[in-house]
């Protein structure tokens, strides 16, 4: 709109110059509806066309990684929660796992199945507040609403088990804190029954939907080799037809005891990032009912020692978050502290493919593309 | 490809460069020589592993490591690989190249921790803004208790150029910092700590101004 | 509004002051019937939306399911404080709210609410109306250019391509029952309905009438459209203009385009239905009880209202059904779409009306 | 003064005022939308003279049509929108010459030229009466401003199009 848009331009920031050079420049965002958070993307324009796109991030920066640094092992687990905070579970569960690594403990198995459960419905709950938010993005009102609703019976279940529900710090090196309360597995049973019976209603109003369709086919697509390149993973490396899922492929836990499908799409365009996540909300489901039905009796707490000084040494692990592999990477040097403590989020390694996935869209497919990445920002920023 | 042959490939290329190495379950733990990462990573890239899964850089306050966390996504092999470069200047060749998920990861560990990349294509902080002092992950990095700095695009040159100006003042600028593209921000970080604290009032005085103005 | 004036120089009113003092009353009772219906259409809406999403919606102000609560917020909208940017053209800014209004006011001039009863039965009825919604436009590129902000600048522009690409559809959708009528007066048009069709009690447009049945769902899609309703809401999608052209207004200016928008929702339903779906016709139930002279008006405003309201409710199902089109889907709609099928609507009752002389 | 009279006089007023406004303003947005209210004014003239659908056709082709294309380009090329304009240039004189005999021909074809008619004959229904007219005495003139539209259309077509590389 502006011609004056061009000078501002932060320093040190330069675009490629176009053939026509009747480029203009858009912000979207800090403070914009479709950003899910504060994001600015700075985009270069050729009338509706995007050339290119330079994201911003870091408004939601707390140096995460230095608070990890001066905390000891056990106050860290409630400073992950913040991370992705519409998927506390996994974590607390990727923090907890490294450490395990890290120290060597095993936990015990009726603890395993209590995460499996726990981190199913937390990738329910997570891809429906995505599916609701994308709706919203693509102007359906009514799916968020619809969403929320099934989203709200699973916090209720969460808040059953830990008292909390969006930040749960439920997870213990070595184990879990306290087992399921009694009404916990027939809650959960019914409300699987419920939700099962939910996604056909969903399909209707959204996903069989041709103007949705429309919105959503052809646009944003990422390459297998870009996808690959750019290390993006979950539904972004699956939507671009690579079939990889770190629950199958590197199982950790107990995951290999579980049938499911891996769902994988094509083009690697908006739609087939949608039609992965929509198909893992019934695979989670089905990993849900069998874990409560092979839920063995027993212990939930490994034995730890009482105060956690893992050996000098290092560990990457790993676990397929509802966004993707989340990781983290912990270096021990025998004291309290860890040394060095780096999360790999994955919306942020997603979230660095975007330039690639715009190009050549429209401007109003922005939305459309950067809902189908599902980016949480308290996870990019850190 | 199994974890030892490609421990016995490197060795056999790479010779001396690759100082430690050891294989734990499916993961090759193995510490390198910083000067030749770039055409390390090519060499295991060629290998398979085509999927970077994570960059960090680690302060072991006489040194600093990049570390690459290598899969690939055909077979179970890991590579975790660290190579050292030294405290006083550290730097290391990009490997975005080879994977462009290592354009973010390589800037953000820029931004934390001050290591810089050789052949970046956008050598950028990412997290902090663009006129912040400093590399917070570092082990000696001060805290300025207050964050009072923040300038739009223009006005960031002029703080970074008064934080030059004041360290250059006080005669702690070593020549390291010149040879970088930002050589204010390099300038007052490098600077001795006594410096730092002698340059802050510089370097506070405008935002102050503007607060009271407000 | 002949009928009043007549009434006044009856009583001995000099002429001057019965047209004037006619046309302000008819005008208060188009305000005061535009605010209401507009307020209810509002709860109304809110309320269906909140019933489709699985909520309550309004359930507090005046007692029962919250049916104050458009008052409550009129109320609070014109209490607010006036804001007007520093930057904006501060003349068009206050002008642009005025000019939609006033063009949704001037609209219902030519709605036949009943058998006589309307403002003024022009002769150009439908003219008269397509020409007068086109002025909507310039209020809305008034207002977004005047606030002096991108957003509402795109707003406006999207606003004025997309009610220009879609008027020509509108129009030639509806020339379709102009040709069979042969007249753009309403009232004849919907004098024209009247009768049975075979065993249907129904001679509408869109039944035996025309067959119009292609024109009416042009002409209801491209209304939509013309309204800025979803799935054509481009001109205010908030996911990504935040609210398009209105974004800098407040308090009572804003309260205005919302009315405005409300009543634009309603003239359209009550044109489809005066042109399509047989106006104020159907089944006289009351004259029994009143006469024959206050009984077919009253039957005939009810089951106007029954019918443009159902209309409305099938706009806002939509609404909270659909998602939004992209702007260039949007214009290939209108102009690959609709123009074409609303092109061969047009010729095949033309043939339709040749073929029925030559019988 | 009967309300048609003073109705006129309203009219025309308003008409001319705006239209000073469209020739002076500085600003080439408001000469836009006063352009469009000086339109408005001449259909209520036109609805005075009983000539209802021209006074429709004027509202939807000038304004709705003409005026909103008028501001689309106006404001696509941002560079213009919101700047002053200069509204008078060098040739000052000339032009104010060339204005002046413009308005003495007119006001003499105006009092001189037609005979003005006692009293306009009353048409009630004037629209059909077009549309039988324009279909048959005047069908040749009316096609060939069809053509000619579509030449102009085709023209627009052409230019507008993006090069093909």
């Amino acid at each position: 709109m502006d011609a004056t848009a061009t000078t501002t331009l932060p320093q040190g920031i330069s675009f490629e110059r176009g053939e026509t050079g009747e480029e203009m420049y858009v912000n979207m965002g800090p403070q914009h509806p479709s950003t899910h958070g504060v994001l600015r993307l700075l985009l270069k324009l050729d009338g509706e066309l995007i050339k290119d796109c330079i994201p911003y991030i870091g408004y939601l920066h707390r140096c995460h990684e230095k608070i990890g640094e001066n905390r000891n092992y056990i106050q860290i687990i409630p400073y992950t929660d913040r991370l992705d905070y519409l998927a506390s579970m996994y974590n607390n569960w990727s923090y907890v796992k490294a450490v395990e690594m890290l120290m060597g403990i095993k936990p015990p198995e009726r603890a395993e199945y209590m995460r499996v459960i726990l981190g199913e419905l937390q990738r329910i709950a997570s891809h429906l507040i995505w599916m609701g938010t994308f709706g919203l993005d693509l102007g359906n009102f009514t799916i968020f609403m619809y969403c929320f609703r099934e989203r709200e019976m699973v916090l209720d279940l969460f808040e059953s088990v830990s008292g909390q529900r969006l930040n749960y710090a439920f997870f213990r090196i070595g184990g879990m804190p306290m087992d399921f309360p009694e009404t916990f597995y027939t809650d959960c049973v019914s409300f699987l029954e419920w939700y099962k019976a939910r996604l056909p209603e969903y399909d209707r109003l959204l996903t069989d939907n041709v103007i949705f369709q429309k919105r959503a086919q052809g646009i944003g697509s990422l390459s297998r080799e870009d996808a690959i390149s750019y290390a993006c993973s979950g539904p972004v490396l699956r939507g671009s037809g690579v079939r990889w899922d770190l629950r199958r492929n590197d199982p950790y836990g107990i995951y290999d005891r579980f049938e499911f499908k891996v769902p994988v799409g094509e083009r690697g365009d908006v739609w087939d990032r949608y039609m992965v996540r929509r198909i893992e909300m019934e695979e989670s489901a089905r990993i849900v009912e069998q874990a409560l039905a092979q839920m063995p009796s027993g212990d939930i707490m490994g034995k730890v020692p009482k105060t956690i000084k893992p050996a000098p040494g290092q560990v990457y692990s790993r676990v397929e978050s509802p966004r993707g592999e989340l990781g983290h990477y912990i270096v021990s040097d025998g004291t309290p502290n860890p040394y060095r403590y780096r999360v790999r989020s994955p919306a942020y390694v997603n979230l660095s493919a975007i330039a690639a996935m715009l190009k050549g869209c429209l401007l109003a497919d922005c939305v459309a593309v950067l809902g189908s990445i599902d980016i949480v920002l308290g996870e990019i920023d850190r | 490809m199994k974890p030892e042959e490609v421990l016995e490939k490197l060795k056999g290329q790479f010779g001396d460069a690759v100082r430690e190495a050891e294989v734990k379950d499916q993961t090759v733990y193995l510490t390198a020589d910083g000067a030749r990462n770039l055409e390390m990573c090519r060499a295991l890239h060629g290998m398979g592993f085509t999927y970077l899964n994570c960059l960090s850089g680690v302060d072991w306050k006489d040194r600093f490591e990049v570390v690459y966390n290598i899969s690939s996504l055909t077979f179970p092999t890991k590579v975790h690989l660290r190579v050292t470069t030294s405290h006083d200047d550290p730097r290391v060749r990009s490997v975005t190249p080879l994977w462009a998920t290592a354009n973010w990861h390589e800037r953000e560990t820029w931004d934390l921790l001050g290591i810089r990349f050789d052949g970046h294509p956008d050598h950028r902080r990412i997290l902090l803004s663009e006129d912040w002092v400093g590399h917070p992950l570092r082990k000696d990095y001060v805290d300025e208790g207050r964050y009072v700095r923040f300038t739009p695009y223009g006005e960031a040159k002029k703080a970074a150029a008064k934080a030059e100006h004041a360290a250059a003042e006080h005669k702690a600028a070593p020549a390291t910092g010149e040879a970088t593209s930002e050589p204010g921000k390099m300038a007052a970080k490098a600077a001795a700590p006594a410096a730092q604290a002698a340059a802050k009032p510089e370097a506070e005085a405008p935002g102050e101004a503007e607060s009271g103005e407000a | 509004m002949d009928f009043l004036i007549e009434k006044a120089t009856a009583l001995g009113v000099p002429t001057l002051l019965a047209q004037v003092g006619a046309m302000l009353a008819v005008c208060a009772v188009i305000i005061l019937y535009i605010s209401v219906a507009a307020m209810f259409m509002i709860w109304w809406e809110r309320k269906i939306s909140a019933h489709m999403q699985v909520r309550l919606g309004p359930m507090r102000v005046g007692g029962w399911h919250g049916w104050a609560q458009s008052i409550a917020d009129g109320v609070k909208l014109l209490l607010k404080e006036d804001i007007i940017p520093t930057q904006a053209d501060k003349l068009v800014f206050a002008l642009a709210p005025i000019v939609v209004f006033a063009t949704a006011l001037a609209t219902y001039v030519i709605v036949p609410f009943g058998p006589g009863l309307m403002v003024k039965d022009l002769n150009i009825g439908v003219l008269y109306y397509i020409s007068i919604s086109s002025l909507t436009v310039v209020g809305i590129i008034m207002a977004g250019w005047s606030s002096n902000n991108k957003y509402s600048v795109l707003g406006a522009m999207r606003s004025a391509a997309q009610a220009v690409s879609y008027e020509v559809p509108l129009v030639v959708s509806v020339l379709g029952v102009i040709m069979i009528v042969g007249s753009l007066n309403m009232q004849t048009i919907v004098e024209h309905q009247a009768g049975r069709w075979g065993p249907l009690p129904w001679n509408w447009m869109i039944f035996g009438g025309g067959l119009q049945v292609v024109g009416f769902l042009c002409y209801f899609t491209a209304a939509l459209a013309e309204c800025n309703r979803m799935p054509f809401d481009i001109p205010e999608a908030e996911s990504e203009l935040v609210a398009g052209f209105h974004v800098e207004y407040s308090g009572i200016r804003f309260s205005m385009f919302f009315l405005a928008e409300y009543a634009n929702m309603f003239v359209v339903a009550a044109i489809a239905v005066t042109m399509f779906l047989g106006g104020w016709r159907g089944p006289d139930f009351v004259s029994p009880l009143l006469g024959a002279t206050l009984g077919p008006k009253v039957a005939g405003v009810f089951w106007f209202l029954t019918k443009s309201y159902f209309l409305i409710f099938v706009m806002m199902w939509l609404r909270w059904t659909l998602a939004r089109l992209r702007v260039d889907q949007l214009m290939h709609l209108g102009w690959k779409v609709l123009l074409p099928i609303s092109f061969i609507n047009l010729g095949a009752t033309g043939l339709w009306l040749v073929l029925k002389d030559m019988r | 003064m009967s309300v048609e009279q003073g109705l006129f006089y309203f009219l025309a007023a308003f008409s001319v005022a705006l239209a000073l406004i469209v020739v002076l303003a500085q600003n080439i947005v408001r000469a836009a939308v006063a352009l469009i209210f000086s339109f408005c004014g001449l259909a209520g003239l036109y609805i005075l003279l009983d000539a209802e659908f021209l006074a429709a056709v004027q509202v939807l082709i000038y304004v709705g049509g003409i005026t909103i294309l008028l501001l689309f380009a106006i404001l696509l090329t941002s560079r213009i929108a919101g700047k002053g304009v200069r509204v008078l240039n060098e040739q000052k004189v000339v032009s104010g010459i060339v204005a002046v005999v413009l308005m003495v021909l007119l006001g003499l074809a105006a009092t001189r030229g037609f005979e003005a008619p006692a009293e306009l004959p009353k048409q009630p229904e004037n629209t059909p009466r077009i549309g039988t007219l324009l279909m048959t005495t005047y069908a040749l003139p009316f096609e060939a401003v069809s053509i000619l539209l579509l030449a102009g259309m085709v023209g627009a077509i052409f230019l507008a199009r993006k090069e093909e590389k």
